[in-house]
């Protein structure tokens, strides 16, 4: 097995680093947001994690048409990785949001589109999980996958212009707290895109390390091979 | 004139398991293959990536001049499979089957080639019958009528004799020898060495992966199959 | 197109109309239980008439997705019966002549479903159904359905748990087209604007545009092994 | 009951829940599937915080009886497989030891999947509904849907629509447990009076028996040819 | 001794077609009988009735000493069946699927016992192996050793020798040969005449729903099955 590249290790470094700068940012620079106290500074992981978990399931979504066109099962486990990936950033996403609902709208969940779109999008992936268990083929079960993630990349964002109209037509009024617009201030702002930056260098040390991941089981398996044979 | 099926080092796996492993085959147009090997030797399958129903895992595979995956589209024209299933609607009728697969291959004169089938398989009187209602050894004879009804040019065949009695064994041996006659080619897989030896012009032996063995009928001439399959198990 | 082109499609779908219409089987099935699971709601939602007015374009549309997803599971079945798929895997047509005949064959299924669903609910809950507009939502929102439902139920057959798997795949891809037929039907039935029901019949249009257009590109890599 | 009948009905349950923890596919299926009627719903119905509450009994009943019709086709479609309906009648047990392993097996995968639904669904629509009571009714009301399912199913897979049957048959048949189920419910949701709760406690207890003992006659003609 | 299979004047009807029409038959203990006839006789549907799947709809059926439909559950203890299909679950190996049946028919000393029919149907290195990965004789093989797990006294073989190779083929001839050696009854259909010539103590052919013509070994000595079987179709 080939050892960790270089570039890997200055990523898991980077990450580490970047991540301890992006929290003692968000609780020593970033202001307490004055309506919401201390909760708000959930705000700024929910944004990044959010963020990412969209841009792998778009990642998924291209890396599959790529699969189809060159038919490489490295497409494949690329997609699988991004899929994987971003259903666990996307559901800390959810949790993180979750959590902070409570004291804002004094509920975890509330049927507000947004949330009610984000959910549907976890369910889009968690079903292209099933699929691909249902099917013993690896090439078959690529070819599946990528054609369900192309679908669901279609889904999304439609699903989000889809629920802005449904904002205008219906305005929904959310749970018992109400919400009053959070004011950004400069320093929240400069947080909020550090942190997305952050974790978007985060997501992609992961994505590199699952890639390797899929890429052992898949030596492990021709190893295996070759001793039963 | 190129070969009709040209193999190079065939390797199909399901999952951790190797089934084809490295296998070469070559038919030339003309020629009727028997296949033969024990039980999970891996004939279905073989056939199976030929009729462009599964996928290689490696290996260069071509059939009627075509490449495979890449070309199925041209092979399928002239392919004509029988199955271990009949690959037959039960909710319609034996004619409806035929018209049915007639149209998607665009079969000329479709009517009258159906009539022509059914009467050749034995399947007149029941035409109007509905597939679900047919015995197993009728479905197989429909079966049959459905692989040659576009007179198909390269014919795979997996046990094909399954469930058929006297009348129709002996219709699709006829079947069998003219087309091999008529310069198609034929790969057939079977358990029934004494038919198998009746008919083929080779004997293929899929063992362990790879042919393990191969004979003409007139390099067996003085010899018995029986006794040339159980040494190429063997050896 | 060529002729030999529509003439497989053709084939397809008349393979499926013959057999159903001998029968009637899947037909009588969708209607029955497309009654039922309005009486079902009935009963478990206990709607009292004002709420139910309001609710009458998501039971409709409820309705129709289950139904749906009970004959696209049975149009596909079929297919995989006795190998079928193998069959027409095997013939040398353009695969997504296959994918048309299927959906068209499941649309005209679905149709025939809501023609008789449509008059019924509008007798049992005393609603007036009858807006072209409304008719129109329908026939819009049965294209999406049925388009992305032949892909799915194509890929579905063809896993090991294909009982289950299609609605799973299914429902969540098919949320925008739901909820635009939704919205759209509520904006006919309760008379709003036109404005305000513009953009979810275009909304509507343009996914129907992009799944018949996706369905058609990769229903090749579904139905290939 | 002897020790032979008691060993049948393990091997039977056994059987399926081997095949099951293996794969878990149909545990996965039903779950994923029962959210999914969950936001549906909401967007068919976009019902308010305050008729939600009134209507969670309701909508979780009906949740359930989704999902449970679909674990209960797949589970009966395991046995038409390879004909393995024709070795369990060719087997030389009372066939209602078979009745009841299937029931028990169909009950374990029903309650596993409620099990994750409810604390599921009380985190979505903020309510509590960890009431022992409410835990009870669920038990009762599954117990009694088993019972008369596992029975339907095992008629509706040797027909011929044997994909869409199966509701159909059930969803008629269950309606006084499927509304007594979800009045019992919303009693304990609401807070009613043990008095008035009561009565639909009853009549579950009584479908409950009524349906297990009428299974238990019927089963051997059902499963007959 | 009274007879272990014992058919008077059986009707069979499909809608409005007859299969089996006033069809009489006797099977004394120890006996092997041959069921031939061409395809769509009635064999498949004669040996579901005799097996208690399916319902005479006319006619009395007598299996082991008891009447069917009645009394199955006592007939079933008795039976061990191979039938079309291979009756077993695609999602359990090898061995869970012998395991759940074994159990079913209350089986003494089971996994010794599994451990025997495995090595005697060649599957012992496949018995881990979920049954849905096996090959289309090694289903077959599986399940011949499904119908005999228990030991029955009454064997009704429906086309056994279906896709299984000479290894496995001369299994189970030894198999039939030594339980119709021990005094059990076995009625087998085939279409291959001469391994029935080979096995069976009698011949019946099934035709137009009445067995037609019916000749024991013994009778046949001086004659040949194939011709005999044609005299009896054609008269
Ligand atoms: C599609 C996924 C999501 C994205 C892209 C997202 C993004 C955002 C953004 C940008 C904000 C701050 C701006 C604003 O107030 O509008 C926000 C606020 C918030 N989000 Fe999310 N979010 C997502 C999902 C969720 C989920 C699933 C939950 C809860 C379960 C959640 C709970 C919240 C809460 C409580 C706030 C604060 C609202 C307030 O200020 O009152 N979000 N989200
Ligand atoms: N989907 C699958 N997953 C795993 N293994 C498989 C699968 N399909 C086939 N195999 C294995 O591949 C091997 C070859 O199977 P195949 O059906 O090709 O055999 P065969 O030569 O046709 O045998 P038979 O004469 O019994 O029909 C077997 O060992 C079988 O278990
Ligand atoms: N369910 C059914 N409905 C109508 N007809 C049926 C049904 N099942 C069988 N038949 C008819 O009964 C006749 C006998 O069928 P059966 O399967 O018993 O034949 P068989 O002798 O086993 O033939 P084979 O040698 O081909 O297996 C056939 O003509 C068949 O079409
Ligand atoms: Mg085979
Ligand atoms: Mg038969």
């Amino acid at each position: 097995m080939s050892p960790q590249p270089r570039l890997l290790h200055v990523l898991n470094i980077l990450s580490a680093l970047l991540l301890a700068a992006g929290t003692l940012m968000v609780f020593w620079y970033a202001p307490v947001e004055r309506v919401m106290g201390a909760v708000q500074k959930l705000f700024y992981f929910h944004v990044a994690t959010a963020w990412v978990g969209m841009i792998g399931f778009i990642i998924a979504a291209v890396v599959a048409i790529l699969y189809l066109v060159t038919k490489d099962l490295k497409w494949d486990a690329i997609n699988v990785a991004a899929v994987e990936i971003s259903l666990v950033f996307f559901f800390i996403a959810i949790v993180l949001g979750s959590i902070w609902a409570r004291p804002a709208w004094g509920t975890w969940w509330t049927w507000e589109p947004r949330l009610t779109t984000a959910a549907i999008l976890e369910m889009i992936y968690l079903a292209y999980l099933l699929l691909r268990q249902g099917i013993e083929d690896p090439e078959r079960r690529a070819r599946f996958g990528a054609v369900y993630t192309i679908f669901g990349g279609l889904s999304v964002p439609l699903t989000f212009v889809s629920i802005r109209l449904f904002r205008t037509i219906h305005p929904v009024i959310i749970g018992a707290g109400g919400s009053e617009k959070m004011n950004m201030t400069g320093d929240m702002v400069v947080t909020m895109l550090f942190n997305i930056a952050v974790f978007s260098v985060i997501f992609i040390t992961l994505f590199w390390h699952r890639i390797r991941l899929g890429q052992f089981a898949e030596q492990v398996e021709r190893r295996k091979l070759q001793l039963t044979h | 004139m190129s070969p009709s099926i040209e193999v190079t080092r065939l390797v199909k796996r399901f999952g951790l398991k190797n089934v084809l492993r490295g296998l070469d085959f070559q038919v030339q147009s003309g020629e009727f293959v028997a296949l033969l090997g024990p039980n999970g030797a891996g004939k279905t399958t073989f056939l199976r990536i030929l009729a462009s129903l599964s996928r290689p895992t490696l290996g260069q595979v071509r059939v009627a001049g075509h490449r495979l995956p890449e070309q199925s589209a041209a092979v399928r024209r002239r392919l004509g499979v029988v199955s271990h299933l009949p690959l037959l609607y039960g909710d319609l009728t034996a004619e409806e089957n035929l018209q049915f697969y007639g149209r998607m291959y665009g079969v000329p004169n479709l009517n009258v080639r159906i009539q022509e089938v059914l009467d050749m398989v034995g399947l007149s009187t029941r035409r109007r019958d509905l597939v679900r209602t047919f015995s197993r050894g009728m479905q197989q004879r429909l079966a049959i009528g459905r692989a040659v009804l576009h007179d198909p040019d390269v014919m795979l065949f997996d046990e094909p004799y399954t469930g058929l009695d006297q009348d129709a064994s002996e219709m699709l041996d006829s079947v069998l020898k003219n087309v091999a006659a008529a310069g198609r080619t034929v790969v057939m897989t079977s358990h029934d060495l004494a038919r198998a030896e009746d008919l083929a012009t080779r004997f293929d032996v899929l063992s362990r992966g790879v042919i393990a063995a191969s004979v003409t009928r007139t390099d067996l001439q003085n010899s018995n199959l029986l006794t040339f399959y159980k040494q190429a198990l063997a050896g | 197109m060529s002729t030999s082109y529509l003439r497989a499609i053709l084939a397809v779908t008349w393979k499926d109309l013959t057999a159903e219409l001998r029968s009637r089987e899947l037909l009588s099935a969708m209607l029955v239980f497309s009654v039922l699971v309005l009486l079902i709601f009935y009963f478990a939602l206990e709607l009292d008439v004002q709420t139910r007015s309001e609710i009458t374009a998501g039971a409709l549309w409820v309705t129709f997705a289950f139904a749906g997803t009970l004959g696209l599971n049975r149009s596909m079945a079929i297919e995989k019966d006795r190998g079928c798929l193998d069959g027409l895997l095997l013939v040398p047509v353009d695969r997504s002549a296959i994918y048309f005949g299927k959906a068209l064959s499941n649309l005209a299924f679905m149709l025939a479903v809501e023609a008789i669903v449509l008059p019924l609910y509008s007798i049992m809950y005393n609603v007036n159904l009858f807006y072209p507009g409304l008719l129109g939502v329908t026939l819009l929102g049965s294209v999406g359905y049925t388009a992305v439902g032949t892909l799915l139920s194509a890929m579905s057959v063809q896993t090991r748990t294909r009982d289950v798997l299609l609605p799973i795949l299914l429902f969540p891809v098919i949320i925008p087209v739901f909820v635009a037929a939704v919205k759209a039907s509520g904006g006919f039935l309760n008379g709003a604007e036109w404005s305000e029901i513009i953009p979810w019949v275009n909304i509507l249009l343009v996914y129907d545009v992009i799944f018949i257009a996706v369905a058609f590109m990769v229903f090749d890599f579904v139905i290939e092994e």
